[in-house]
């Protein structure tokens, strides 16, 4: 079977605050992700989800707890390079992640960095930018892009660095529609052709409908754990936490609050239509 | 960044939007209509250039040159004297950010403390400033004789210090509330 | 404040020898001309310089027109310039003119043509050097021009990471800055109209947002940088090499004679 | 119904007379009636920020007219400063333009320019802050040190506060957790019924937009190409598909139903309406 790539152990954080004592970010958070999953992380603002991400990358160490990638403990300074080479990052905003002022030069930024000569960069480069559907873009200046292609360019730096995990903050936050089903497609691809672990952190539930698992956080811990299908039915529990599920769920436990029986784990605008359909059917046509 | 660094990523991040901060501030020209000789405008370069150094401390100083530097460099008036304007305006910025030295002064000095940094800044710049004035446009590249050069530089004055009282009077205020708004919004730039 | 209608430099894009020249030969080139200027003492090498630049000119498709107009901001300082050198320029014969207090003498009407026509030059040339080098062309040669100063140093790799991330966020800044106006003027903040004290506080609703969001972008991106490995100029290596060819080798000696060959006519007092 | 705010072939050019110059609006004759509740959609860059910008006298128009109340809102400078109190614009992450010591001073901005006197200014802000649903000991916290939700709730009340007839919203909701999202929509539904005021509001879901506004006008390439009841606008799918805008998730759903085989009303777009459509299909199969 699969191998673990991120392992945390009773993580426990709070930022170094004035106020004493400083508010718990993260209280007692065990998780484990296989190599190659697609994991949704889900929870309401200030749950504690970027820091829980910037943990995975040892940008934040524990102030409890451990967090092991790929087996290392991050909190090892002799390996941290190893570390971040493993583990890729993307964040919110696509701006303030593009450090170069032509693409591709941002898009060589990790591998300069990693000290690969310049044939291999070029070579990733091209490979990253292909892969994001970016390539005629190499040229051009990031600042004339549109949001959802700069956040494309934004993975892309990712890829190039060859990591085999990528974490994504909220990647399509700030993106309208077409960013973000452009920007989501890539993750999927990714995570289905070349394998790369993904672990998607997100606000919308129909992003997150389409992981392998799904994570939700509340208050610095993780209440509910398991398959897109599996959680979403649990439409009161996440009522409670601040959250809610996709549109479709929603309409199925409707009907069954109104005394209709359906099943609650039709996710897909294809799964909804067919449960009403098989619902509206059955009583004209008995078979 | 290496352990043992001065320079973490943090504060060159910092540095470098502060740079492109300068930068911007050569077009944010304000006109004021003043009794001196019709309507006068400032700039808020020099305002910009006190608090990079009065924000960051001394290494502001790099930020104030190095931004002022790339706008001579769109600029083909400018672009001969770009190393000077690095070195004149690097060291406003430098000036001003001596009296915030430690990081302790630079997150809780107070007003008075920035007051004497924005006017050591100005101080410095405009006497390296009139000098550059003096020695490299009037004589070198004017080829004045040494009279008509004065008389050149007089001309610069009402300006210069008009200028250079703006940035004394809005940076340290400025200054403080910025600084404030960055604690409460636990943005840390060391 | 049209903000948005900023562009970086006077850059325009094309593909002559000029635009292709390696932006470190172009910026030694320039600075030898500078000094050429400055050596320059009399007709012969002034007739030298001026062909040069000319025929750079020609060379590089930039129309005259657009020249002229990156002349006309210095245009009053030049007239300035060359009054005062007409009228201030002491002389040995009999003064051309004398009316009032003013004389004029031979040495006058020279020192006036020479001053205007040197600064035009030195103007001319460094407006060829923005016209065909990108901004961002500029700062990587000036990165690999300053790497000597390692040995004394001189932090020349973070000097160029702050350059270049500066040219990457200027437009975004400068867009942030026309939000951040509109955002208050809708609040009807005014940047327009009232006394000194009223504009000065009016920064305040400006430059607060605008700093902290500089700041935060700062933070966020510093994170970027480190999750993608970046640990300091140390052991890094570039996508992009600078490689000088025969063209550059050509011009670069071409700029040395040119100082040469000036400093030696100047001697002659030509 | 009255029209408060109408545009005239307006058109709009960034850069006019450069290599870069844009048309951003072409022709564009928008009309917001009194007290309505508008939704605005269209896709990125589509010119939806530049039409509202012009309609509180932000950006002037290249041509045609911005009409408040009927008057040309460019007729005096004294009109456009007016209108500009009267018609509130709530940008994109208004967040990030927060600047004062305490939220109460950074609320108070907006009244402060209009040159009420204190004792209005104090009842102004409360309202406006009890509307956003801050309490009352936040208003001498610093506005820095908020949650990202609260922050934009101070930016809003700060709007607010002026009492403006109109009151526009760039994405109000972008960012928020599913919570946050109804909490601010709430706010300026009660705005909305307290004060009898035109709400204006641009989004990219059309979830919400189904849910929330009386009619929807679309935006395309810098012109409106139609405008309706949400109804009427879902029904032209296939071309806010074009648009890259889509259509409600329910729409979508039954459009599947329908096309399999199912006879149904498609034109659904929210939750509710897809309940009872269903509920009543099921008690007229059970009737029969
Ligand atoms: N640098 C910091 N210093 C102090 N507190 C912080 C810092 N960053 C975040 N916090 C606090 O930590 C808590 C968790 O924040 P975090 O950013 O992890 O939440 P989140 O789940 O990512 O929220 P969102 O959905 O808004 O992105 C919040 O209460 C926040 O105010
Ligand atoms: N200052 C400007 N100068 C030049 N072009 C501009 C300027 N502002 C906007 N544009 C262009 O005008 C068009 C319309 O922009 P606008 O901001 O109104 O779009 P939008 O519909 O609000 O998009 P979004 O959903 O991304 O907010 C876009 O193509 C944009 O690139
Ligand atoms: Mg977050
Ligand atoms: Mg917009």
């Amino acid at each position: 079977m699969s191998d673990t790539i991120l392992k945390t152990e009773g993580l426990r954080f709070s930022y170094q605050e004035e106020t004493i004592p400083a508010p718990v970010v993260l209280d007692g958070v065990d998780l484990e992700i296989q190599a190659g999953s697609f994991v949704a992380v889900l929870g309401h603002n200030g749950s504690g989800k970027s820091t829980l991400a910037k943990h995975l990358n040892a940008i934040l160490l524990p102030t409890g707890g451990k967090v092991y990638v790929d087996g290392i403990d991050t909190a090892d300074e002799d390996r941290l390079l190893d570390i971040r080479r493993t583990i890729g990052m993307v964040f919110q905003n696509p701006d303030n992640q593009i450090v170069a002022n032509v693409v591709e030069e941002d898009v060589a930024f990790a591998p300069e960095n990693l000290g690969v000569p310049p044939e291999e960069i070029r070579r990733r480069v091209d490979d990253a930018l292909k892969a994001v559907g970016m390539y005629e873009y190499r040229e051009h200046a990031p600042h004339l892009l549109s949001g959802g292609q700069k956040q494309r360019i934004a993975i892309a730096g990712v890829i190039a660095m060859q990591p085999r995990c990528i974490v994504l903050d909220e990647p399509t936050a700030m993106l309208d529609p077409i960013g973000r089903s452009e920007v989501l497609k890539t993750i999927k691809e990714l995570n289905r052709a070349s394998g790369v672990t993904v672990v998607l952190i997100t606000h919308h539930m129909d992003e997150a409908a389409q992981a392998d698992r799904l994570v939700v956080m509340a208050k610095g811990k993780v209440v509910a754990d398991g398959t897109p299908k599996d959680v979403f039915q649990r439409v009161e529990e996440l009522r409670a936490v601040g959250l809610t599920v996709p549109e479709t769920t929603q309409l199925l436990w409707e009907l069954r609050q109104a005394g209709v029986d359906v099943p609650l784990d039709a996710l897909s605008d294809q799964e909804c239509a067919a449960v009403l359909a098989g619902l509206l059917n059955k009583d004209v046509t008995p078979a | 960044m290496k352990k043992g660094s001065s320079m973490t990523v943090v504060r060159l991040a910092a540095l470098a939007m502060m740079t492109a901060l300068v930068f911007v501030s050569n077009y944010l020209r304000i006109t004021i209509p003043i009794n001196i000789g019709g309507n006068t405008s400032f700039t808020l370069a020099n305002i910009l250039c006190c608090l990079s150094g009065l924000l960051l401390g001394p290494i502001g100083g790099l930020a104030s040159g190095l931004g002022s530097m790339l706008f001579d460099f769109t600029d083909p008036r400018f672009i001969s004297e770009f190393w000077l304007t690095f070195l004149t305006k690097g060291a406003m910025g430098l000036g001003a950010g001596l009296v915030m030295y430690s990081a302790q002064k630079r997150s809780e000095g107070g007003y008075v403390r920035c007051l004497t940094g924005a006017i050591l800044g100005c101080v410095i710049y405009y006497i390296l400033y009139f000098t550059k004035s003096y020695y490299y446009n009037a004589l070198l590249v004017e080829g004045l004789q040494s009279g008509p050069a004065l008389v050149t530089l007089a001309a610069k004055i009402p300006a210069s210090l008009f200028n250079g009282i703006i940035a004394i009077a809005a940076a340290p205020p400025l200054c403080l509330a910025i600084r404030q708004g960055l604690k409460r919004s636990h943005l840390a730039l060391n | 404040m049209a903000l948005k209608d900023i562009t970086l430099g006077q850059y325009f894009p094309g593909t002559t020898i000029i635009h292709r020249l390696d932006p470190r030969v172009k910026i030694i080139g320039t600075i030898a001309y500078i000094v050429a200027l400055f050596l320059a003492k009399w007709l012969v090498s002034y007739a030298i310089m001026l062909v040069l630049l000319a025929a750079l000119i020609a060379v590089s498709k930039i129309g005259l027109k657009s020249i002229l107009r990156g002349m006309k901001p210095i245009f009053i300082i030049v007239l300035i310039t060359g009054l005062l050198n007409l009228f201030y320029t002491p002389g040995q014969g009999e003064p051309l003119v004398s009316f009032w207090v003013f004389t004029i003498y031979r040495e006058g009407v020279w020192a006036a043509c020479a001053m205007v026509l040197r600064i035009a030059m030195l103007i001319t040339c460094t407006f060829l050097l923005t016209y065909t080098t990108s901004p961002i062309q500029l700062t990587d040669a000036l990165e690999r021009l300053m790497n000597p100063l390692k040995a004394i140093k001189v932090p020349v790799h973070e000097l160029s990471m702050m350059m270049s991330i500066a040219l990457r966020f200027i437009p975004t800044l400068i867009e942030e800055t026309d939000k951040i106006m509109s955002a208050q003027k809708a609040r009807g903040a005014d940047f327009d109209s009232g006394n000194l004290l009223q504009k000065a506080k009016a920064l305040v609703p400006l430059l607060v947002p605008l700093f902290i969001s500089a700041f935060r972008r700062a933070d966020e991106l510093a994170v970027a940088m480190e999750c993608r490995c970046y640990h300091g100029g140390e052991g890094r290596t570039r996508l992009r090499q600078l490689r000088l060819t025969g063209v550059d080798y050509a011009a670069l000696v071409l700029a040395v004679a040119l100082c040469v060959a000036i400093g030696v006519l100047g001697r002659f007092g030509w | 119904m009255e029209p408060i705010i109408e545009t005239r072939r307006l058109s709009h050019i960034y850069s006019a007379g450069t290599p870069f110059e844009h048309g951003a609006l072409v022709d564009v004759d928008f009309t917001a009636y009194r007290g309505e509740y508008l939704g605005i959609i269209g896709h990125t860059g589509s010119g939806k920020s530049t039409l509202i910008q012009h309609l509180n006298g932000l950006l002037k128009p290249t041509s045609g007219q911005v009409l408040f109340e009927g008057k040309d809102i460019w007729e005096t400078k004294e009109r456009t400063r007016q209108t500009r109190f009267q018609v509130g614009l709530v940008f994109q992450y208004p967040e990030y333009q927060l600047f004062e010591e305490t939220v109460y001073k950074d609320i108070s901005f907006g009244p402060h320019n209009m040159g009420l006197d204190e004792g209005e200014i104090d009842r102004r802000v409360r309202q406006a802050a009890q509307f956003v649903g801050l309490k009352e000991e936040t208003l001498e916290k610093s506005p820095f040190e908020l949650s990202g939700g609260q922050k934009r709730r101070v930016a809003i009340a700060g709007v607010i506060a002026m009492e403006p007839s109109v009151l526009i919203l760039d994405e109000p909701t972008a960012g928020l957790d599913p919570v946050g999202v109804e909490s601010i929509l709430g706010n300026i539904h009660d705005y909305h019924q307290a004060k009898n005021a035109t709400i204006i509001i641009v989004s990219h879901s059309m979830e919400e937009m189904a849910r929330t506004v009386d009619r929807i006008v679309v935006v395309n390439d810098g012109k409106i190409p139609f405008s309706g009841v949400p109804r009427e606008v879902f029904a032209h799918g296939d071309e806010l598909e074009q648009m890259g805008l889509g259509v409600p998730a329910m729409t979508r759903v039954f459009h599947r139903l329908r096309a399999m085989g199912v006879d149904i009303d498609p034109s659904v777009y929210t939750i509710e309406q897809a309940r009872d459509t269903i509920l009543a299909a099921l008690a007229r199969k059970e009737g029969k």
